[in-house]
């Protein structure tokens, strides 16, 4: 077994009375990548803010590179250093970037900030954005030419673990392949492990080794993505399955409400 | 037989900050009654547009050409009574429910306006047929959501309170508006079998609008794909997946990912989608086409028959098969 | 609704009570000395000292004698004013009339006409909308005591048509005395509550919900009536139920200008004087009456809105 | 041509910045282009109109009515930017804090501000007058008391949006300090809505000081000031010589409504811009 980059442990995170995230337990190993599957509610997005630190888990314990994060962190040292480790990338592209910053200078700052050897205009070239676009402010770039600066801001820090938290479920599918092959490229470059965060079976079956399916804040079901997708074990995770439309498909009534 | 509704080359301009704006270009769609006909196409291709224009609720200061007519009459000389009448006949389902119910008013309010207004159905008659079709989506207890607002309803529910309440006039065509694209799969699928269910068991007709080819297939008698405000292919829905005629059609099925195998590189469309107005002159899709010819840039295609269907592709039966 | 009304009447007290405490301590750290007030200058006998000081409790540490003060507002007794030895409540009793009477004419004259000029607007795009807007730009930055001046030298001294000063006797002369003033308190508030009106009904036209009713057929007066109007009634009452409010202070100056025996003049009158047991208690009635207005205007919106729910404060 | 950071606000934004740009420069040097002593009575001159280079007349005791105008823009003027500059810098910082760390210090500000906001501006100023005696700076303090809670539930409503936007989570995320982010990003960001707040309260403060000034608790008599000269002109119209009432109440008016419209096309911009 490798040598694990994210060791999630027991996470329990409760608003009040209600219980968001119950007994979610994970690891991710190195240069492999989980997609963490779910509807709305099911807890897949406020496990994804625990782990970056927006969110104050109420038990268990998080460990990235064999480092504790279970609570977030105060210091400005030890929150750059988490930011070196583990790293976002959002699903709205048009709120993810500073509207008055150009493209550069958002990847500079954050360069400067973590003292990276890499220069914007690697890192631009990285995610496909030429000399001109890095200069524009962000309401000049498309959806999917913002979602590529957000990864290239993301990756600005070298983590090992980069959240895709459902990162391209707002894209056309166009361009959502266009980001796909990008991730699939950058990762086979950095050797960066994804953690997805979706609803969409298609993309977690094209970007993961593994998954979890979370139903109401627990996991139902786990294991390799090709097996979970073919043969899914768990009621819920049938369901889910045979709720995408595919060749042959017929959507079928089941409860009354 | 005379279709149901007959979009004849229409093209819709929009006055954005003083400039008109091109954002259908030529449309022309044949929907025959009790017939479901898919509208898909990417973010700005105007599949939304075109079912405004239907239901005549374009931004103000839009200009169209062409002509929409409804069983024979021309939809845009409708006035009044009549156009009343005809939204009866005509009715809309939008993609967000929350933003299209009125949030201080009671579901029962909602869904009985229309009968009141129109029709003069007195309340609780009106009141009585919105219970009963609230049980036919699924929906118990009628009476006591009826007595509900908007907001103590989940958007799943809310969209089949939007789906019983578009039937309560008991239309001839349904226009569905992405209808499901911001709910669950899992309510996506149960909202759709409701939706074709109660679709089917009445005859009625449906355009239903969405960016997800498969869900538009599974439900759809025929299937129109749309590019920059123009429709570049109609064929019937079972075959478009996997006979694609135009080269768009063929790149959006092939970009898509797969549930059942993972590509090693999917084959992304290099570029953006464009709106009509950013179009280029010759072939809408030629900046982004990977077979694309000169001759493709030096005049706009025309919607031509082929098969059983029409497209909007000059190397059409060259590409067959590629 | 019931809980949302229990910590609604919760906040207004302890508002109430933070605002009273506010008011009492201010004006007990001002420099003076009220035994120099009530001896005029002279220099009083140790006995004469101590009587007085027994006499209006001036012995007694900072917080009992806030703790009488209160407990004498609350049952209606504000206390002695020192300069002129008469109960504070009579003589705010003798001048809330006025000042009532003033703010609810000029109440009147913003909701009918900003209401209605706001309708006109939204509802009417161009010739109408404009003068509407341009008109209310206008009014909007006429200050009330300009507004006074101006009414006062065109309808009183040029025209005659109402009286320059005075409150007047009996139902028609009050209302002839109280138009110009009423009017001239009401003059910016009218503005206001005209633009909110107007940017409300078009927003609400333009509405996804609106759309909807639109597509199923509902003629268009009808859509105003029970989707925009209803709808907008919300931000209506929010800025009218404020901007009413604030009229109680700024009735001050309307009074001042036309020599009205209200509240507000009084008030002005006393803090000049430094008669602080009248300052105290007039300032404690209006602060009171505009938390109380600011309630009722929350609890009005929650009554418009089904989305306020119990427990959430309405932004 | 448009200047920058009045760009949006069109043709009626230019002229009504020029106007305040104007009226704030008469404010400054008003008392020194005076073409008379503002203060010198001659009793003999009183309600006299426009006479040789005395271009608008005299008031009721015989003082030069234009120099009085030019030399009252000073605390007309200046008293309600020093309102404007306390409220905002003060309502800016509770707001930013506010939003920032939430929980009980924004329920504790918020309390706070709303007990606050049961006290209209004038009332506050008429007890301040009452307690440190009348004078202009009371007056000023009172109304940068009473607007601080007013405009620091506006911007806390604007940056607790702001907060919730990703980008801001993005740099938390990345380890940039908090006050560098509220600094650099978040407040630049809603500046926009802080200078037309700004401009807004200017125009309130305005009324409001010269309100007080007119019941004889802000500036004293026989000091120049616009809301002093309309109460001291209220006798004049009564007797029918309105110039000196009418002329510092244009002035006032003229003013305001120029802050006004410019105001709202500054939030207007503000709100347009925030995508």
């Amino acid at each position: 077994m490798s040598e694990a980059v994210l060791v999630v442990t027991d996470l329990r995170k409760e608003y009040g009375t209600l219980v968001a995230v119950d007994d979610v337990s994970f690891r991710v190993e190195s240069g492999r990548s989980l997609a963490i599957v779910g509807e709305s509610g099911s807890g897949k997005t406020t496990v994804a803010r625990m782990i970056i630190g927006l969110e104050r888990a109420t038990a268990g314990t998080i460990r990235a590179l064999g480092r504790d994060r279970s609570t977030p962190a105060r210091a400005g040292g030890e929150r750059r250093r988490r930011g070196a480790e583990v790293q976002i990338v959002f699903q709205d592209p048009y709120s993810s970037l500073d509207p008055r910053q150009t493209i550069a200078d958002a990847i500079s700052e954050v360069l400067r900030l973590h003292g990276g050897q890499q220069t914007v205009g690697e890192l631009c070239e990285l995610v496909g954005l030429d000399e001109r676009q890095s200069r524009a402010l962000p309401r000049n770039l498309s959806g999917g030419q913002r979602q590529r600066v957000a990864i290239a801001r993301a990756l600005a820090a070298e983590p090992r673990v980069l959240i895709l938290d459902e990162s391209v479920a707002a894209l056309d599918v166009s361009i959502q392949a266009q980001v796909l092959n990008l991730l699939a490229d950058i990762r086979a470059e950095t050797g960066v492990s994804y953690v997805l965060i979706s609803h969409d079976l298609a993309v977690v079956r094209q970007l993961t080794d593994d998954c979890v399916v979370m139903q109401h804040g627990r996991i139902v079901e786990r294991g390799p993505t090709g097996q979970v997708l073919d043969h899914p074990a768990e009621a819920y995770t049938q369901l889910l399955r045979a709720s995408v439309p595919g060749p042959g498909w017929k959507p079928v009534r089941r409860v009354r409400v | 037989m005379t279709p149901l509704l007959s979009i004849d080359d229409l093209t819709v301009q929009l006055s954005v900050e003083g400039d008109l704006r091109t954002v259908l270009h030529g449309v022309s769609l044949e929907i025959s009654a009790g017939e479901a006909v898919g509208l898909v196409g990417e973010s700005g291709s105007g599949k939304s547009m075109t079912a405004r224009a239907v239901s005549r609720i374009l931004p103000s200061g839009a200009v169209t050409f062409g002509s929409i007519s409804f069983d024979g009459r021309d939809v845009s000389a409708l006035r009044g009574g009549a156009l009343r009448q005809y939204r009866g006949e005509v009715a809309m389902i939008f993609q967000d429910p929350r933003a299209h119910t009125n949030p201080v008013r009671t579901i029962g309010d909602f869904m009985t306006e229309a009968l009141r207004t129109n029709r003069g159905v007195p309340g609780v008659e009106a009141r009585r047929r919105a219970a009963a079709l609230l049980e036919e989506v699924g929906i118990t207890e009628g009476d006591r959501r009826l007595r509900q607002h908007p907001h103590e309803l989940s958007s799943g529910m809310l969209q089949r309170v939007m789906i019983a309440t578009a039937l309560l006039t008991e239309p001839r065509l349904l226009l569905a508006d992405e209808p499901t694209t911001a709910l669950d799969v899992t309510t996506q699928a149960e909202v759709m079998a409701i939706l074709d269910d109660l679709r089917r068991e009445r005859g009625l007709a449906l355009l239903f609008i969405t960016h997800d080819l498969e869900l538009a297939g599974a439900v759809c008698d025929r299937t129109a794909v749309m590019y920059a405000g123009q429709i570049v292919e109609v064929q019937a829905a079972g075959t478009l997946h996997d006979r694609p005629r135009h080269p768009y059609t063929a790149a959006l099925v092939a970009a898509r990912p797969r549930i059942d195998a993972m590509a090693t590189r999917l084959a992304a469309i290099p570029g953006r989608p464009l709106s009509a107005f950013e179009a280029p002159a010759g072939c809408a899709f030629a900046t982004r086409c990977l077979h694309v010819q000169d001759r493709c840039r030096e005049a706009r295609p025309a919607l031509r028959p082929l098969g059983d269907g029409v497209v909007r592709c000059i190397r059409a039966e060259e590409l067959v098969g590629v | 609704m019931l809980r949302f009304l229990l910590r609604r009447l919760a906040m207004l007290v302890a508002t109430l009570l933070v605002s009273s405490f506010v008011i009492y301590g201010s004006l007990y750290l001002a420099p003076g000395n009220p035994i120099a007030a009530l001896t005029g200058g002279r220099t009083p006998s140790p006995e004469a000292i101590a009587i007085l000081e027994a006499r209006y409790n001036l012995d007694e540490p900072f917080l009992v004698r806030y703790g009488l003060w209160l407990k004498g507002a609350v049952t209606g007794d504000l206390g002695v004013s020192i300069p002129l030895r008469q109960e504070v409540s009579d003589l705010i009793t003798q001048r809330a009339g006025v000042t009532a009477a003033l703010v609810l004419y000029a109440s009147l004259i913003i909701l009918v006409v900003g209401i209605g000029l706001g309708l006109l607007a939204g509802l009417r795009a161009g010739a109408v909308d404009t003068t509407v807007v341009v008109v209310t730009t206008i009014s909007a930055a006429f200050p009330a005591f300009v507004a006074a001046i101006v009414l006062l030298l065109v309808f009183a001294v040029n025209l005659g048509w109402f009286p320059a000063t005075g409150e007047g006797d009996g139902f028609v002369d009050t209302i002839r005395h109280m138009t110009l003033p009423a009017v001239a308190l009401g003059f910016t508030s009218m503005a206001l509550v005209a633009r909110v009106t107007r940017s409300s009904v078009r927003e609400e036209l333009g509405r996804e919900h609106v759309q909807t009713a639109r597509s199923r057929g509902i003629p268009f007066r009808l859509i105003v009536r029970r989707h925009v109007l209803r709808n907008a009634a919300i931000p209506i009452t929010t800025i009218a139920g404020l901007t009413i409010a604030s009229l109680i202070a700024v009735a001050a100056v309307v009074e001042r200008a036309f020599a009205m025996n209200g509240l507000g003049a009084y008030l002005v009158t006393a803090a000049s004087n430094k008669d602080f047991a009248v300052v105290q208690g007039i300032a404690l009635v209006l602060v009171a009456a505009f938390v109380i207005m600011n309630t009722v205007v929350d609890l009005l919106y929650a009554l418009l809105d089904p989305r306020v729910k119990v427990g959430s404060r309405a932004q | 041509m448009s200047v920058p950071g009045l760009r949006g606000t069109g043709l009626l934004g230019h002229v009504c910045a020029a106007v305040i740009v104007l009226a704030l420069i008469v404010g400054a040097v008003g008392a020194w282009i005076a073409p008379h002593d503002p203060d010198f009575v001659d009793l003999d001159l009183a309600y006299v109109g426009p006479f040789a280079d005395h271009l608008i007349g005299f008031d009721g005791r015989g003082r030069d009515l234009l120099s009085r105008l030019l030399a009252g823009a000073r605390t007309s003027l200046l008293g309600p930017v020093a309102v404007v500059a306390v409220a905002v810098t003060v309502g800016t910082l509770l707001a930013v804090a506010a939003a920032w760390f939430g929980g009980m210090f924004d329920t504790i500000v918020s309390a706070a501000l709303d007990v606050l906001f049961a006290f209209p501006g004038i009332l506050i100023a008429i007890v301040v007058a009452a307690v440190f005696g009348p004078s202009l700076r009371s007056a000023v303090l009172a109304l940068a008391v009473a607007y601080t809670p007013y405009i620091a539930r506006v911007l806390r409503g604007s940056a607790l949006r702001e907060r919730a936007q990703l980008y801001i989570a993005a740099l938390e995320v990345q380890g940039l300090a908090a006050v560098a982010i509220c600094v650099r990003h978040l407040i630049p960001n809603i500046l926009g809505l802080i200078v037309a707040q700004g401009a807004v309260l200017f125009g309130y403060a305005m009324v409001d000081l010269a309100a007080i000034s007119f019941l004889g608790l802000g500036v004293q008599t026989p000091q120049a000031d616009w809301g002093v000269m309309v109460s001291e002109g209220r006798n004049g119209v009564l007797q029918g010589y309105p110039l000196e009432s009418l002329a510092a109440g244009l002035c006032i008016v003229v003013v305001v409504v120029a802050v006004n419209l410019l105001g709202e096309r500054l939030t207007d911009r503000a709100q347009r811009g925030a995508r």
